[in-house]
């Protein structure tokens, strides 16, 4: 059985290319990809990932306003009962050129798992979901 | 209500107009006749369409940046030193993203952040939430002509305060402010409203005050076949041109491959003329080339080769206006620093080539027919489709993909076409869906693909896309296997 | 003894050769067949010429900066920067000056100062004192292939080290490293003095070496007319081709109009060719276009614009390599992150262009004939002066003015033809001084300039050749009068 | 009369457009050239302001070499008797981009009465020659 996840864009953001390679890279990866597309909300990422029993959430964020959009998503996740899901992030989730580490940190602190600075490649992500789904499984079993 | 290509009338306009200017508290500080008593009195090197006139009669081709922030009095700082440092010749002010989707509580939000945090929140300047006022405080602070730039789907309320403002340009349009844009707005709804835009900037020129339109050339940025955007390109004029716009830039994004880049400029603007002319309107048509709008190097001195090659395609083609890139373009929106740069590098080359134009030959005689000819089999169709009427034309031909842009969000696009790079480097389709191309060009697109497969050593595949999409990010125009 | 084109004889060049290596003490560790045997294991990948034959093949420009300081392993670790972060095809040894002038004496006194002041006191690598031990250090501590750049008159030592160094090519000639060069060494031994360094090339191609010569294209860098600096380049070629070179890479020096530096560059090869099929040499040839050598602007940005423009035209040209400048031009010799940054942004505009050549247009085969002829004209009368003699020719050009560089130091050069931009910004000869050439190409010539004369409401005269100087520096290419 | 100067490049330099262009505008402005051109010795320059009794020698330096070259020049001016003559360098006087103001100073101290940084114009240098002069008419009268 695959993996499912959800996948998309947040925010009022419009950037769809990225988006379609992702969706593409996953799928042939072999994961079953929820993809929401752009101009998604935190209630239909949260929706999505409910409806497919999804085991990460997979968020875009391009066009700089990532900050304001993601904040809470973790919260909202924990009430809706997705407990621990993994919720990656990646794109140019802060405006401007920014320390890199410090918009990590940023990140890592709204409960993000993973996060990935400008141009990360689609490999990068994937092989970090197999290394992290993984690690779930040991500590489950 | 029905769609229909035809000036609104003034009582439906007026109506609709009342309403409008609700929808932000902002709005009740328009008023049409003080704005055009104001706009009367800017003088005349800062109104867009007049200095846009003159360069087309120089033959030279204008720098215009991207910019904007969240606050007013940073705003009016960044737009200087791209005028004083950077040596702009037109002035922008890129809209956020929230005003975009009329979100302008999510604006205020982002405003009061901004402050706090002493850095823009914001990828732009939320116009709306600072009204007519701030508009003219920022035109009064500088010295060059001022434009919205935004992807604003419904930018009626945006455009009724810009030009209030005094910035005597807008970009936009139904089409490209949406396909792009937008999830899941209709045609329809978009059309519709930018009828109402441009019927705006035609009773501007009524009133006497010459209001310039541009449609956004590049759409998605990423592979768009010139075909596809010079038809969008010529609706969205004609559309235009029927509610009373005079002064009209029509947009093109690089492609990268310097002969297919120039002919697409020359075949829009000899096209489109041909197409006024035959529909009775008479225009001011000048054109716009933007540097390359797809994913870029993250290297700054490769980001600067990128903006220089775009200053000089934009120069050879004989554009009337070059929109800038920077050098932060992969990372974010640049600091004002990084926005001088690009200007600073482009005009360098913009100034080099002065008066030099890429000479006519075999070659670029056949890549205009070439796009022209793919442009006529899709305005064709969109006529048949309408029945004759423009409007309706192009939302059936969405629906039915006989136009259709690649990568795009929207749900109104049938999204199945895949453009690819031919051997050279000049976007051609690889995928045709529903576009109701004839069988030559059909073959001769196909052929070019087959040709770099064959230098490639594989088939014509969606991978090719994909290895196009990252090729520029990565330092070269076509996107080649490993060691090709 | 008496100049004449002709291979010097082994005996003459025997002895000769031995008071050479005396002339600095590293010369003693010259032994040309323990070099040839060396040379021999010097892989494919790091043979100059090798390299430049298969970018000719595959129709691709390579990419090559300029740079040298004074210590060896300074200059190991500046050159490592350049090719694995700069991205550099080939790379250079740029000599500093005091060696350029056989001032060893002071090329220590440098090399020193530089220990002690921790920063490089030369503008190069000192590479006769350093000798040959360090040349092939340098080589073994780099994957790419290694050239001498430099501008000595006498440079029979330099070349002696350079390839037993390992170092497979040499640039320079009689004329181009004197005129340009030298105040007050006469051209009889210049170019006597590099029929000695072509010998040795030649030596070595005899003895199974591939070694690349390059004569110097640009000359003194500033607004040369392309048919002198052709004549000059075919000139040394054939010089060279007489002693037995058989790697030749002719170069030009951008002038910043497209189409002319288009045809100067596909005008030099074909008529070389031509030359080098006459004359009976067989010559694996390639070109050099060497981006703006004028004076840079003082902005960073800017330059990047300048040198952008400068590898898009080589690679429009369809040169085999490019020569790089960087921003730091206009102030001093750069650092490794700035001369790193030249070659990031030229490579990415020639991986954007790969593939993408200048199609021929009515306008640039009217400029390919129009170079050809005036070349024609000098070659023609050098040929006349030496009565046949190339050599003696070229000496007696230069005392006649048949062929004469704008702006060059050398007492040797008569100094009398003046080069202005016309009204596009081609270099085109506002003085003829004594250069013979023929009416139809004076009128031509004049006709241009006159042109330009009357846009900008002025005479043709000394002070546009001034304004012409400062121009590029100051942003445009043309240099107008204010507001113009 | 007009006051005679001697202009100049120093050292092992070629450059010569600087120079030519040099003398070109301080003829124009009125004064009386004598130039050595490039390649030119510290023993050309004073040998040639003292054979036309010059006022002032202008130094040009543009390759780099311009510190190891110019140093000790105010010495022997004194030594050959040149007392106080005006002496300005410019040009791309260092290696490198270098802080100019330590450039300036470092030029400063070996003497220099005037020094300028790459790209000064001509303008600038002819100005500052008229008001040194004038000020050490003052001196004298
Ligand atoms: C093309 C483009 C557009 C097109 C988008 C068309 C479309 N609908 O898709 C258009 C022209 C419409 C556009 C509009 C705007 N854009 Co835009 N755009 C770009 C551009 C040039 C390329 C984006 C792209 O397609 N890249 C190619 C794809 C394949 O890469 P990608 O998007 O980066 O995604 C990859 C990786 O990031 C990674 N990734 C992404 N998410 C995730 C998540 C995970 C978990 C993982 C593992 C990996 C991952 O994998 C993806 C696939 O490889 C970028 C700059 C750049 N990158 O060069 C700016 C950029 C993203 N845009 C920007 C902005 C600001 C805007 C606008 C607001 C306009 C403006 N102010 O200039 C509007 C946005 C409107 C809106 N409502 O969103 C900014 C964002 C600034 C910031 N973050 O500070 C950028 C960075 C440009 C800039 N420097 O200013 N844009
Ligand atoms: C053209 C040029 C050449 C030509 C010169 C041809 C010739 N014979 O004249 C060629 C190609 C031969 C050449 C050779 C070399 N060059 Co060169 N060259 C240049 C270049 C591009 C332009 C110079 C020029 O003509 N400018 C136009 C004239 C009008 O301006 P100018 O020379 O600056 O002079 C004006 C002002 O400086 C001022 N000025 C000058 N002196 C004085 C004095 C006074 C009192 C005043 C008031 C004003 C003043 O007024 C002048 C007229 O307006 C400059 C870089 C640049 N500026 O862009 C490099 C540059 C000068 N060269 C340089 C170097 C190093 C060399 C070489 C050693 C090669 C190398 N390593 O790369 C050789 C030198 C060989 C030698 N023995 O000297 C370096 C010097 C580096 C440094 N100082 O750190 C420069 C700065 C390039 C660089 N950034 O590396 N060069």
């Amino acid at each position: 059985m695959k993996t499912n996840i959800v996948l998309g864009v947040i925010g009022a953001d419009c950037h769809a290319v990225g988006n379609k390679v992702l969706d593409y890279a996953f799928t042939e990866a072999g994961f079953q990809i929820t993809n929401i597309g752009v101009l998604s909300s935190q209630e239909d990422f949260i929706n999505a990932a409910i409806e497919t029993n999804a085991s990460a959430i997979l968020v875009s964020s391009l066009y700089g306003h990532g900050e304001i959009d993601c904040r809470g998503l973790r919260e909202k996740c924990e009430e809706a009962g997705l407990k621990g899901i993994l919720l990656y992030a990646g794109g140019n989730l802060v405006v401007g050129k920014q320390d890199w580490e410090s918009v990590k940190k940023r990140f890592e602190d709204m409960g993000f798992d993973r996060v990935y600075a400008p141009g990360t490649s689609p490999e990068e992500g994937i092989r970090d979901l197999k290394e992290d789904l993984k690690q779930e499984l040991k500590k489950i079993s | 209500m029905e769609l229909k290509n035809k000036k609104l009338s003034e009582a439906e306009f007026m109506q609709e107009r009342k309403e409008v200017l609700t929808h932000w508290e902002t709005g009740k500080d328009v008023d049409l006749q003080e704005a055009v008593d104001y706009l009367k009195k800017v003088p005349e090197h800062k109104n867009f369409a007049a200095k846009l006139r003159k360069a087309k009669e120089e033959g030279i081709t204008l720098a215009q940046p991207r910019a904007g922030v969240a606050g007013v009095d940073e705003h009016i700082k960044l737009l200087q030193y791209l005028q004083n440092e950077g040596g702009a010749d037109l002035l922008p002010n890129t809209i956020d993203s929230y005003t975009r989707q009329n979100r302008y509580n999510e604006c205020e939000v982002g405003i009061q952040e901004s402050i706090k945090e002493k850095r823009s929140m914001l990828n732009g300047f939320p116009v709306v939430n600072h009204g007519v006022y701030n508009c003219r405080k920022i035109l009064d602070a500088v010295e060059l002509p001022l434009q919205a730039r935004h992807g604003t789907p419904d930018a009626r309320l945006l455009t009724e305060i810009i030009h209030a403002g005094g910035w005597t340009s807008n970009e936009g349009g139904g089409i490209s402010y949406n396909i792009p844009y937008a999830k899941s707005v209709s045609l329809e709804k978009t059309i519709r409203d930018w009828q109402y835009c441009d019927r705006v900037t035609g009773l501007y020129e009524e009133m006497g005050v010459k209001i310039n339109r541009e449609p956004f050339g590049p759409l998605t940025g990423t592979l768009v076949p010139p075909s596809m955007s010079n038809a969008v390109a010529i609706i969205e004029g004609l559309l235009a041109a029927e509610q009373g716009v005079k002064n009209l830039t029509l947009g093109y994004g690089q492609c990268g491959n310097l002969v297919q880049d120039v002919a697409a400029i020359r075949g829009l603007i000899q096209q489109a003329e041909e197409y006024f002319t035959t529909y009775g309107y008479d225009i001011e048509l000048t054109t716009v080339f933007h540097q390359w709008m797809g994913g870029f190097p993250a290297d700054e001195s490769k980001s600067f080769g990128v903006i220089s090659w775009g200053a000089a395609t934009a120069a050879l083609a004989g554009a009337t206006k070059v929109i800038v890139k920077t050098p932060h373009e992969a990372i974010g929106i640049p600091t004002m620093e990084a926005n001088a740069q690009g200007i600073k590098a482009t005009k360098q080359v913009l100034n080099l080539l002065k008066g030099q134009h890429m000479p006519m030959s075999k070659e670029l005689e056949l890549e205009i027919n070439l796009i022209k000819a793919e442009t006529k089999c899709i305005l064709d169709k969109v006529f048949e489709l309408g029945k004759g009427d423009l409007a309706v034309g192009a939302v059936k031909a969405f629906q039915t993909g006989v136009m259709d842009i690649p990568f795009a969000p929207s749900n109104y696009n049938a999204g199945k076409i895949l453009p690819a790079r031919d051997n050279n480097g000049a976007v051609r389709y690889l995928e045709f869906g529903n576009i109701p191309m004839s069988q030559d060009v059909k073959d001769f697109n196909k052929q070019l693909l087959e040709e770099r497969a064959k230098v490639e050593g594989r088939d014509v595949s969606f991978q090719m896309v994909v290895d196009d999409i990252y090729a520029v990010g990565k330092g070269t125009l076509v996107g080649r296997p490993e060691g090709k």
